[in-house]
């Protein structure tokens, strides 16, 4: 236990962060890679074709994983936001700084693939249904809180200050997540559930978590390489980051 | 192969999406990567015009 | 000596706000112009026919009004910084929430108060249908503190920039959907016939929430935007 | 008034005070204290931080480390007191209202120290008959004396000046050195900033140096700066 | 010594226009925002249905639009006034109304061309029937350079002034209403199955007249408003 | 190069100019002529009309009355002159852009001196090494060096400099006068305008006055203007 709060007092410090992703982050890419090669070819030709919607439902396995991602990734980075400003960690303002861009890619995906799903399975590329615009919102909160962080030209300040968006924008997540059941709308009820019987086929369901574990571990190797780039930058005058200097300069030349 | 090309009908649904998701998240995993690249030449560049400005 | 009482500075801040607004007085007709002028246009953009525009009189008149109070937002606290009074402000020992409540208040009060009041005029232009103009102003009257609390949060953040225009609109306008989802709805099922107290009620409760909540929040991160 | 003044303690004092912004210390590790009826100045260059000094002093900036003690109490944005007033680079005044009115609302933010008007600090500090006008018509001097006049109305013991005497002519100058002097005879405490050569009439006060920070420390060196030190 | 040339004298504002915008790529995109916020929050206030949406989106697409390019209009020669850069522009001895036509250009070019790329978008936001699309895209491409010529007429006349941004949409504004019923018409008639070509041709020719009159005259307000 | 230079006619000629703010003279009749070679400093408190005569002369304002004469032909803003470089309190210059952005934006706009180039006249105001840097991370001082080392650049035999020495730490003071000695060996003229008391190394160049217009002519007198006359 004390040895455990120990390692989260030193991963705390940028140096060390640095270093430690540093090293996680091949493996991460790497495991993503390879789970997702399994879980596409599970999407593709394991799972069978749906009996309602054909061949369409295989857009599932990107835009499910991907909108699960994007509520994480919001999730992620309010929490980080909440421990930068109470308490100021260096560390926590870049890790959330650093999950916002990903974040908005996750919502983004969900939306064009979610509207390539609904042209064959509702007729329409968009409508104005309740997840869909809590959806939309989420992606503008996230490009808020993406345009205040580089409209600020202290670094730390401007981390704090879309921090402080970032978690009044938080209202929205319950409501994308339960919008379905409060309001009754076009879009699928909840199908899969972690605890309990999910209403899908095993055979449908396997490629489906997988993926979902693919795109989390990439969500964390994303942050990793972008806190990696936000410390060099935040440090650039101290003096581990003029230790790396000319090591890593001729490691490129 | 063909037929899982076509996807029953539904390819121009389906891969458009899978190649969306291949492009946003390379795009992602290269930002990074091409940023670091930037600082460092930065840095040093910063690094050595310092260097070079002591020793006159 | 004898401290200022906190009433006191509210007092003030509540008088100086009015003041100055009315020697700016020029400046304080300016969102009302454009939100008629951006009523205006549609008629133009739609062409004339009744049935069309009375269908849209209402959502259009709540977008218009609340674009308008949008630009004027970016205005709330940028005199003040810029002559340094909101430093005496934050610096002074009373609650800075209850201060920028004030501040607030006043924006409300020279912005949308004037907005509500033209708001029949508006509705002329657009063909409303005169019972559905009362549902309107008591929306309007709900939405628009909703807007100016929200949005002042919103200005408290984006305060020390140099260009934050656009970037306060990108800020605000999903805070405030929610408003305009059920602003605009009950004006839509009062013209439809149907009942539309629940979404008024909806937006009473939030502005309620809200009057507590973000003075505090303001507060909060003008301090982060100022340090 | 929660700490009665007569008490030894020192009206402010700064304990191992830091300052940094993007990890890069503005102003090293300072200690120093305030009694009442001194008045200090603080020296440095542009850019050596004097301001942020006094922001930190006055609650605005969070120190980064170290602390600011007023009455031996701690001072923080949180708790602030009505004990400090603070004149700024930016004078805080509405240019579109007229002297009494912006002295007005600092009374009201404020509080006014008991027996006085603001018409009579105007006197005081050379603005009769400047009452009613609007700032806008007033020269940048005839401001700073406004400005002046809101310390004199309200009722705190310690006074942060930055650059008291910039666009004030030589009457504005002695003026200021003059209210300095009457504020230290009352009890109270001035902490003033300047990198001008200005008169101090009032003897020698004590001074505060702040250094720029090594040029070594930040990556390129202002030309400015590198003047400022040749 | 070498007087530079006029053609190179336009092409080192059109580079240096050019480049500053991208280096400052993150304001470009605000008016994009700004113009799909304001007909994303049209299905708020009016409801979902399909039948409404379709009827307003080309005229809703068109005051969208014009407004957003009508909140960076007041940049044009904003940051160069400041900077001193547009008196350099003034006292060199090439047209002024040239060089003003150039930075017109890469106005249009860098806020109307992404809204124009981004109308399918809208359309599709708001329903917006597929055969009615390259009539308002061809709508657009006429109206949008309009609105920048016109435009940069008015900010010329307001460049010296502190706070000029509801000013200069009371000015531009009317200018600007004909170029919105003649577009959003051409839209309209397309959509009723009408002949949409007048229209689109009686912008065309009112562009010609502007490319050749606005810049002149842009040219000479800034030498009034600049003295 | 329409007239060829070396007619006896002054490169510059000011005739009984006069300029007037809402019908408040702002500086009086004024005639003086300027030939290659000369470099003319003009002098005056704060106010006195110093950038508006710059302005008048290089025909970004209309004069009131009287004419400015460049080799004898009429300069207004309908004819301008590739002959006239300007150097405003604003220097014109890009923050985003590098200083060989900036300097090939000038280029363009005012062509260039053969044989040089802007990595040359980099180098020659001392920024080497600084040519790609976005001149938002240069200093004050840096920046004023890139205004000058356009005027190195353009081809024009006039230079108006208002205030050049602000912001230049001694080496910038120095360079300045170097440039300005050059300029006139080449046979250029230029008129630069001071408030300050700054060292002019290149002897005492001739001098124009402008006086502050009595103060009973404005309602209220600002401070500065009073002190400035004490
Ligand atoms: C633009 C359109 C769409 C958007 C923005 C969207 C958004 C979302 C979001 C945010 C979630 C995650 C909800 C949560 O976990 O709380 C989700 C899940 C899901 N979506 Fe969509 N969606 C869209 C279209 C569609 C379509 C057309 C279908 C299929 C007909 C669909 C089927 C599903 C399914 C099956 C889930 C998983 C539900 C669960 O188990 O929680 N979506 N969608
Ligand atoms: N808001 C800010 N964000 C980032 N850096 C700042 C900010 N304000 C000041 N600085 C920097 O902090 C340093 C100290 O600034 P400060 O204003 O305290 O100096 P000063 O001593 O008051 O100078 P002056 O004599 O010019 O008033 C400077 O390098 C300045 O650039
Ligand atoms: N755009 C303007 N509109 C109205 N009055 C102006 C304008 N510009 C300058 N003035 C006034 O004209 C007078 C002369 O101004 P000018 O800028 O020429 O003075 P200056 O000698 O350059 O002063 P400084 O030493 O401060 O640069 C001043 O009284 C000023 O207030
Ligand atoms: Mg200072
Ligand atoms: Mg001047």
């Amino acid at each position: 236990m004390n040895s455990f709060v120990l390692f989260f007092h030193k991963l705390g410090s940028p140096p060390y962060f640095y270093r430690f992703a540093g090293k996680w982050l091949p493996w991460l890419y790497a495991i993503a890679l390879v789970a997702a090669a399994i879980g596409f070819y599970g999407a593709l030709f394991t799972a069978p074709a749906d009996y309602q919607q054909g061949d369409s439902f295989r857009i599932m396995y990107v835009h499910v994983p991907c909108a699960w991602m994007g509520l994480f990734a919001y999730l992620f980075m309010a929490a980080n936001g909440f421990i930068a400003l109470v308490w100021r960690i260096k560390l926590s303002e870049t890790l959330a700084m650093a999950s916002a861009p990903i974040g908005a890619a996750f919502t983004f995906i969900t939306l064009v693939t979610g509207s390539l799903w609904g042209k064959p399975t509702w007729g329409t590329w968009w409508t104005w249904d309740a997840r869909l615009t809590s959806e939309l919102v989420l992606l503008f909160l996230y490009f808020g809180v993406i345009g205040l962080y580089h409209a600020i030209e202290d670094r730390r300040q401007a981390a704090r200050a879309a921090a402080f968006l970032a978690l009044i924008g938080i209202v929205n997540l319950p409501i994308v997540h339960y919008s379905v059941i409060w309001w009754n709308t076009l879009h699928q009820g909840q199908t899969v559930n972690l605890i309990g019987p999910s209403k899908i086929a095993p055979s449908m369901l396997w490629p489906l978590l997988t993926l979902a574990f693919a795109t989390h571990v990439y969500f964390f190797a994303s942050v990793f390489a972008r806190t990696r780039v936000a410390l060099l930058e935040l440090e650039s005058g101290k003096d581990w980051v003029r230790a790396l200097l000319p090591a890593t300069q001729a490691s490129h030349d | 192969m063909t037929d899982f090309f076509a996807m029953h009908g539904y390819a121009a649904y389906v891969w458009p999406a899978y190649a969306l998701f291949a492009i946003v998240l390379l795009a992602d995993a290269i930002a990074p990567a091409l940023a670091r690249r930037r600082i460092l030449r930065e840095l040093t560049g910063r690094l050595r015009r310092a260097a070079s400005r002591k020793t006159p | 000596m004898k401290p200022g009482t906190t009433s006191a500075a509210c007092a003030a801040v509540l008088r100086r706000d009015l003041m100055l607004v009315w020697r700016r007085r020029g400046d304080a007709l300016n969102p009302l112009l454009f939100a008629i002028i951006v009523v205006a246009c549609f008629p133009f953009a739609l062409g004339p026919e009744a049935a069309v525009l009375e269908r849209i009189a209402a959502g259009t008149i709540f977008v218009a009004v609340l674009l308008a109070m949008l630009l004027t937002l970016d205005a709330l606290f940028r005199s003040d910084l810029e002559d340094g009074s909101l430093e005496q402000l934050v610096v002074s020992p009373h609650p800075l929430a209850l201060l920028l409540g004030c501040k607030i208040f006043i924006h409300w009060l020279t912005t949308a108060l004037p907005l509500i009041i033209v708001a029949p005029l508006l509705a002329q232009l657009l063909q409303l249908p005169a019972p559905v103009l009362p549902v309107l102003i008591i929306a309007l009257a709900l939405a628009t503190p909703l807007l100016s609390l929200i949005g002042a949060v919103c200005v408290a953040l984006t305060v020390g920039m140099r260009r934050s225009g656009m970037l306060l609109t990108l800020l605000v306008l999903p805070l405030i959907v929610p408003a305009l989802i059920f602003g605009a709805g009950a004006c839509n099922a009062a013209q439809n016939g149907f009942a539309y107290a629940a979404p008024l009620l909806w937006l009473a409760a939030w502005l309620v929430l809200s009057i507590i909540i973000a003075p505090l929040a303001a507060a909060a991160a003008l301090k982060i935007s100022l340090s | 008034m929660h700490d009665s003044a007569d008490e030894p303690r020192a009206l402010l004092q700064a304990q191992s005070l830091c300052f940094a912004r993007n990890d890069e210390a503005i102003f090293g590790p300072l200690d120093f204290s305030l009694h009442g009826g001194e008045t200090v100045l603080i020296e440095g260059d542009n850019g050596s931080g004097k301001t942020t000094l006094l922001k930190v002093l006055s609650g605005l900036l969070e120190p980064t480390s170290g602390k600011v003690l007023l009455h031996g109490a701690p001072l923080t944005l949180a708790k602030l007191s009505h004990q400090v007033a603070l004149l700024g680079h930016l004078p805080g005044l509405k240019l579109e209202l007229s002297a009494l009115e912006n002295l007005r609302f600092a009374t009201g933010l404020g509080g006014i120290r008991p027996g006085i008007t603001p018409h009579l600090v105007l006197a005081s500090v050379g603005l009769e008959g400047f009452e009613d006008t609007p700032l806008r018509t007033l020269s940048a001097g005839q401001r700073k004396r406004v400005a002046l006049a809101r310390l004199l109305l309200v009722p705190a013991a310690l006074w942060l000046l930055d650059e008291p005497y910039a666009n004030l002519d030589r009457g504005g100058i002695d003026l200021v050195n003059r209210l300095l002097d009457n504020h230290a005879h009352r009890g109270g405490a001035a902490l003033i900033t300047s990198h001008g050569a200005y008169a101090f009439t009032s003897g020698t006060p004590r001074r505060i140096a702040l250094h720029v920070p090594p040029p070594a420390q930040r990556g390129e060196v202002p030309e400015e700066r590198r003047g400022a030190e040749a």
